[in-house]
């Protein structure tokens, strides 16, 4: 790559807007009216046609139309109607031009569509409801410290469990890709927006949304069925239920228009000289992970209308007994909620391959093999969801089959640990604190992995569907992969996007905390599930209190390390505020080559890419990747 | 910059990962092996703790190889002086062999645990959930002792068709027989987790899982809900019982006498139900 | 954008059209996922038929008469749109009856329901009728919208003689509206087959 | 630097006060007990079910249980009876609801009562005819079910909401009597189907702690 950034033009700051205008607090004033409008045209439907739920006190059209309509007050008073009604009325097509760097924070409360700027949103709306998630985590384990019902009310105990699930599933999906892969994809292919930056600022707000009508089940009694939403209990549940509906609705269109997004701008705005085979393992993450989230999420906006009509228009997708059936839900379901973990899991491969090049000092080892890797991961996650069901009795002839698809999936998964061991070896690695969070996803996922084949091989999974064992797996993997491959990308990039140095010494004890925290918070969890724990309970017998009081107070140490962390961000960006060098880690990428902060514009003149993307190692051979970048000199 | 480094990394690296190996595996296997779970209850129980030791001996020699050759590289590849110049590594872009033989072993792997989990799946059903026609029939499974498993919110009671189709609010077996478990839901979606029976079977509404147990020896089963099923899922638990085959008789005829009244209450015997109200009642 | 400065490089024009494309392809993708959920279930209970729940009391099939005229008026739109986006010479014309045939096709919809022999609550068959149908109805909403928009900015810059907009812009912008809206008529049609024929 | 501190303190003590509030207004408000009155041969415990609760309840439409005095009146809306360990509860439920049947006829029949009985209206009987059950008194660890019956459909002076006078309208009067075992706390909860509206008829109060579920806590 040849892209040697300069200052960015300069240019007169824009009028800086009062509290009046298209902003965030428009956008809340203009949600409030667009519920109540909608709540009671809903109550006026309501009272003129349906009458089956008059009895109850319960209208869901209501509340649904009442958040469809906040939505829609909400995005109208960002801005995002503007656009959309001049063409209607014929005005041609804008490709929105990057805004003028303008100082102050009021940026960060209106759209925008600079793809900078909108991933640093992401980042700070993201870890708000990360941290609400995580809150409902410590909550839970206070409520296990005891094996009977202490401290919460069993409603509320469940709608705990569910709002964490929820949170973590929904909002995390785009807790990698939204911060990161909006920063750096535009960047690393050199293209300096996304293809639609309209729509990525749309995904940013339309997934705050999310979280808000989320934690709105609150005030209708929360809702009892854990992140599934497993039919027809789920349709049982009261008002708090369409919240679930609401956020999950909004969270898949986010996540398909996220995709969409990423997906077009990686297929056809690569600057001159980046070929597939020169694209930043992280891009391809990025692009395998977009494919899962367009083609998967429109299945469950599917799935999530039929419930809303079932509680709505009385139909009964899901009712047994009046035609429906619960398998249906379940299957529908898990087609789009097994690519949803790997939409999870995949950009932390991503990650960790993209930054052990930098601290082991060596090109990526096996860069096809990785890609490989990645796409087959995304592949054959349409064909193992029925490993969610081995015992559910629905067409049980085909476990053999699913137990096969879902073995298979470990090969390519298999593909990105090679990948990692063969960059390290006879690298020169600096262990850094990304670094150290690389190692702990190798770790955490090794383990997350090795555990999954117990749930993939039919008489073990009879013994550990269902129980904390599985609960154990999927946070090694989550939790374990991409939270720590998470907390890599933000140490790693986190000097870059916000300008300042983060404390380094800081930095390893929050690791070292986070790392033992984790393993003996979610260790122990399998034995608690081998010993016969099921999952979601409020009680647990009495034997297993010794394990599930150590686990619990694991996790506080975990919750505290997590806080820990944002006093790390705290402290760096608002008390210690020292610049960050420009390239710390002496990357070679073109993102590390260019000013901090990286300027509005980010290059003046489109980048032409040439070699290999990993230009590490010595001596570079010839025949690898043609001339030396004009950069990698520099340093 | 060393590149000359004849060092024998590999072969250090093998030998490591050799000596964990063969210290752990024997370790995993007789002495967590016979505490995995869930117990030799039944002969599915039984089949189960196999099939979980047979992977913890397998998952020995993978995580090792991860995690000797990662904390090989980790102490024989840092740099140690970080306030030094930043040098680079060797540019190894990748190796075919290395790469052929790792697909060559997962593969291998992957195969074999495929294999293997569908044999021992076949033998004998394992325990699960089979859906109406399953797939796995034990020998002997016509004469099997049928017991109906209800699920509703939130308590299971059953049903012994062989025994005039009384219904009783807890589960008693006799030892070394073959049961059939046909479970089902009157509401919602639960699972039936008998934990020492090695049996875990979704209760569906309107669909009968038909899950097959041999009963060994009299123990006590504890018996929970293990799909979320609304409020009071965490208590949704019992203990049942696998008695003699001569206690059982003469508890089944206990309870044909002590559960008369509700008997002639009962709706005919059927694989499945349908309660009203069946949807949205108004 | 202040283009004045002298370094500062556009981006390729070529890359707002062809991510336009793309788009429109990969989106074709997400509807099939979308509408592949209503005929997995729809084979699914019918199959299952969980106590005879598929059709609830006497069943009432839709009209079939109705049902054509829909497909009809989707099909001719899809059409329309298809020689709209590859004949520059009648590309507002074709739009605009495609525009118009759609909005029969999503009205002809409403008057269906009006006259259906049975409702939402008639067993299985009559939920994935009604939760297709108008989920389509929806899809073909935002349909319309694609068109109008794409015929409107067409229009508009003809009636400026091309001053402001790019042509090639505008033309392309009709031909991945012409991809979506007749990948779109192609479910209907699959939606046709399966809730009247099959 | 001293604003920015401020500015971060006072966020920190925002969040910190926001999420106390949320724990505590919230997630730890659930329904509050009632003592069981003793009396020389166990405790006695008074309940009524009603059709709909209180009109100034949050949800004046649910049905529910109520803790009464010995006249049946004198109403409490709390669900969670505190009993003695190792004693005998006597039960007198005044049931003002009108049936609406058992989805599993098996629960009809009492079990876990002593002697396996109760009265209904003043006649032992040991099992009542399931489509008249209205609710059911259950506490699964216990063993203990006890069927209520409903009161004719026809009813003339059927109560409408909480609270209803046991002298003017209509009710049925089931007692019972069960023995606690050891210290803790059970829950209970009804078997009928008598959530109108949601689906199955089992969403809404039978799914909410303090209408037809609750904890008897044996102390």
């Amino acid at each position: 790559m040849t892209a040697v950034a300069t200052p960015s033009p300069t240019a007169t700051p824009r009028q800086r807007n009062g509290l009046i205008g298209f902003n965030l607090l428009t956008g809340i004033v203009l949600g409030v009216a667009g519920w109540w409008i909608a709540y009671l045209l809903g109550g006026l439907i309501h009272g003129a046609s349906i009458k089956a739920f008059s009895e109850t006190g319960q209208n869901d059209i209501q509340i649904l139309l009442g958040y469809a309509g906040g939505v829609l007050g909400f995005l109208a008073g960002l801005g995002f109607a503007n656009y959309p009604i001049r063409r209607v009325l014929g005005h041609p097509p804008e490709i929105p031009t990057h805004e003028i760097d303008e100082p102050g924070l009021a940026k960060y409360f209106r759209i925008s569509t600079d793809h900078k700027i909108i991933s640093k949103q992401y980042f700070v709306g993201i870890a708000i409801f990360f941290f609400v998630g995580g809150l409902n985590a410590m909550l839970i384990r206070t409520e296990l410290l005891s094996p009977t019902t202490h401290v919460f009310g069993a409603n509320q105990y469940l709608t705990i469990v569910g709002m964490h699930g929820a949170m973590m599933l929904g909002m995390m999906t785009s807790g990698m890709i939204g911060p990161f892969a909006n920063y750096l994809v535009p960047l690393m292919i050199g293209s300096r927006r996304m293809a639609f930056p309209r729509i990525e600022a749309l995904t940013f707000w339309l997934l705050m949304a999310a979280g808000v009508v989320l934690v709105s089940t609150i005030f209708f009694g929360g809702f009892q069925t854990g992140w599934t939403g497993y039919e027809p209990l789920s349709d049982q549940g009261t008002a708090g239920y369409d919240a679930y509906l609401g956020f999950f609705t909004l969270v898949s269109i986010s996540m398909s228009l996220l995709g969409l997004n990423l997906a077009a701008t990686i297929v056809t705005m690569r600057a001159p000289g980046m070929t597939w085979s020169r694209l930043p393992i992280f891009v391809w993450s990025v692009l395998a992970t977009s494919m899962l989230m367009v083609l998967a999420a429109p299945m469950l906006t599917a799935t999530l209308l039929m419930g809303a009509m079932d509680r709505t228009a009385d139909t009964g997708f899901f009712l047994p007994g009046v035609g429906g059936s619960a398998f249906l839900w379940e299957n529908l379901f898990w087609v789009f909620g097994h690519p949803e973990v790997y939409v999870l899991a995949i950009p932390g491969f991503g990650i960790v391959l993209e930054l052990l090049p930098v601290f082991a000092r060596k090109p990526l080892w096996g860069y096809r093999l990785a890609v490989a890797g990645m796409m087959g991961v995304a592949l054959f996650s349409f064909f193992v969801w029925q490993h969610h069901l081995f015992v559910s009795g629905i067409n049980a002839d085909l476990r053999p089959f699913y137990m096969l698809s879902t073995e298979i999936i470990s090969l390519p998964t298999g593909f990105t640990f090679l990948c990692v061991l063969g960059t390290l070896w006879r690298g020169r690695i600096r262990m850094t604190v990304p670094m150290l969070f690389c190692l702990g996803w190798a770790f955490n996922f090794l383990f997350g992995g090795i555990s999954g084949v117990f749930n993939s091989d039919v008489p073990s999974d009879v013994t550990t569907h269902g129980s904390f064992f599985v609960m154990a797996h999927f946070h090694y993997t989550i939790m374990g992969g991409l939270v720590f491959s998470l907390f890599a990308a933000i140490y790693y990039w986190g000097p870059k996007m916000t300008g300042y140095q983060f404390n380094e010494r800081l930095g390893k004890i929050q690791f070292w905390a986070m790392f033992i925290s984790f393993n003996s918070t979610f260790g122990p969890l399998f034995a608690v599930g081998f010993l016969g724990m099921p999952r979601r309970v409020v009680t647990y017998p009495s034997g297993l209190t010794g394990l599930n009081v150590w686990v619990s107070i694991s996790a506080f140490v975990l919750g505290l390390s997590l806080l820990f962390f944002l006093w790390i961000l705290v402290k760096a960006v608002v008390f210690d505020r020292i610049p960050a060098e420009d390239n710390p880690w002496h990357s070679k990428s073109i993102e590390w080559q260019l000013p901090t902060p990286i300027p509005a514009y980010d290059f003046n003149t489109i980048p032409t890419f040439s070699g290999d993307p990993y230009p590490y190692g010595e001596p570079v051979p010839a025949a690898m990747g043609g001339e030396m970048p004009a950069t990698a000199g520099a340093m | 910059m060393n590149t000359a480094d004849h060092t024998p990394h590999f072969r250090r690296v093998a030998l490591l990962w050799l000596i964990a190996t063969a210290i752990l595996t024997p370790i995993v296997i007789f002495v967590f092996g016979p505490g995995l779970p869930p117990g030799n209850g039944s002969a599915q129980a039984a089949g189960q703790v196999t099939d979980n030791t047979v992977l913890l001996a397998l998952s020995v020699p993978v995580a090792m190889a991860v995690l000797v050759t990662l904390g090989y590289e980790i102490w024989a590849f840092r740099e140690r002086d970080l306030t030094g110049p930043v040098l680079d590594g060797p540019a190894i872009t990748g190796n075919s062999s290395v790469q052929m033989w790792w697909l060559i072993i997962t593969t291998s792997l992957v195969l074999f645990l495929a294999g293997f989990g569908s044999v021992r799946l076949l033998e004998d059903g394992s325990g699960g959930g089979q859906g109406p026609s399953p797939l796995v029939n034990p020998a002997g499974y016509k004469h099997a002792l049928q017991v109906q498993v209800l699920a509703q919110q939130w308590n299971f009671t059953y049903r012994y068709p062989g025994y005039g189709g009384v219904e009783t609010p807890m589960l008693e077996l006799p030892a070394n027989t073959l049961v059939e478990f046909h479970v089902t839901s009157l509401d919602v979606v639960h699972s039936f987790w008998a934990y020492q029976l090695g049996v875990k079977a979704d209760a569906n509404p309107g669909v009968d899982n038909i899950a097959y147990v041999n009963t060994t020896h009299p123990t006590l089963i504890n018996i929970h809900c293990a799909e979320l099923c609304g409020v009071w899922h965490g208590y949704m638990f019992q203990t049942g019982k696998v008695v003699s085959k001569a206690d059982f008789a003469s508890w089944i005829q206990g309870a044909q006498k002590t559960y008369a009244p509700a008997a002639k209450n009962l709706t005919p015997y059927s694989k499945t139900y349908f309660p009203s109200p069946l949807g949205r009642g108004a | 954008m202040d283009a004045t400065h002298e370094t500062f490089q556009e981006e390729p024009r070529e890359w707002a059209a062809r991510s336009l494309t793309a788009a429109a392809k990969m989106w074709c993708g997400s509807l099939a996922f979308f509408f592949a959920a209503f005929v997995f279930a729809y084979f699914y209970l019918k199959a299952l038929d969980l106590n005879h729940g598929w059709t609830i009391g006497k069943h009432v099939s839709p009209s079939g008469g109705l049902g054509v005229a829909i497909l009809a008026a989707y099909l001719l739109s899809g059409l329309l749109m298809y020689l709209a986006a590859r004949r520059p010479s009648d590309e507002i014309s074709m739009g605009v009856a495609a525009i118009v045939l759609a909005l029969l096709g999503v009205g002809l919809q409403f008057l269906e329901y009006a006259f259906l022999g049975f409702g939402p609550a008639s067993g299985g068959y009559a939920s994935v009728f009604f939760g297709w149908t108008a989920t389509y109805a929806l899809g073909g909403l935002w349909g319309l919208y694609w068109m109008e928009t794409s015929v409107a900015a067409l229009w508009r810059a003809r009636r400026n003689g091309f001053a402001q907009a790019d042509p090639g812009m505008l033309r392309n912008g009709m031909m991945a509206c012409s991809i979506c809206w007749t990948f779109f008529v192609a479910i209907g049609t699959i939606m046709f087959v399966v809730l009247y024929l099959v | 630097m001293a604003r920015r501190t401020v500015l971060t303190l006072s966020a920190t003590l925002l969040v910190i006060a926001a999420i106390a509030a949320y724990v505590f207004l919230y997630l730890t408000n659930v329904p509050g007990s009632a003592t069981a009155a003793q009396t020389a041969n166990g405790a006695q415990l008074n309940l009524a079910t009603v059709p709909a609760a209180a009109t100034n309840d949050p949800h004046p439409t649910w049905v529910s249980y109520y803790v009464t005095n010995g006249q049946g009146t004198g109403w409490q809306h709390d669900t969670t009876f505190v009993v003695p360990a190792h004693s005998l509860v006597h039960v007198t439920i005044r049931q003002y609801d009108s049936s609406s049947g058992l989805r599993n006829p098996f629960i009809s029949q009492a079990t876990g009562t002593v002697g396996g009985t109760f009265t209904l209206d003043g006649k032992t009987m040991q099992a009542i005819n399931p489509d008249l059950a209205s609710h059911v008194f259950a506490i699964p660890q216990l063993g203990v079910s006890v069927p209520l019956a409903g009161i004719p459909d026809n009813a003339k002076n059927a109560c409408g909401n909480a609270p209803c006078d046991p002298s003017t309208t209509a009710h049925t009067t089931t007692t019972f009597t069960f023995r606690t075992g050891a210290k803790g706390l059970y829950r209970w909860q009804c078997f009928v189907p008598c959530g109108a509206g949601y689906v199955l008829d089992f969403g809404g109060p039978m799914q909410t702690v303090g209408y037809m579920d609750g904890f008897l806590k044996v102390v």
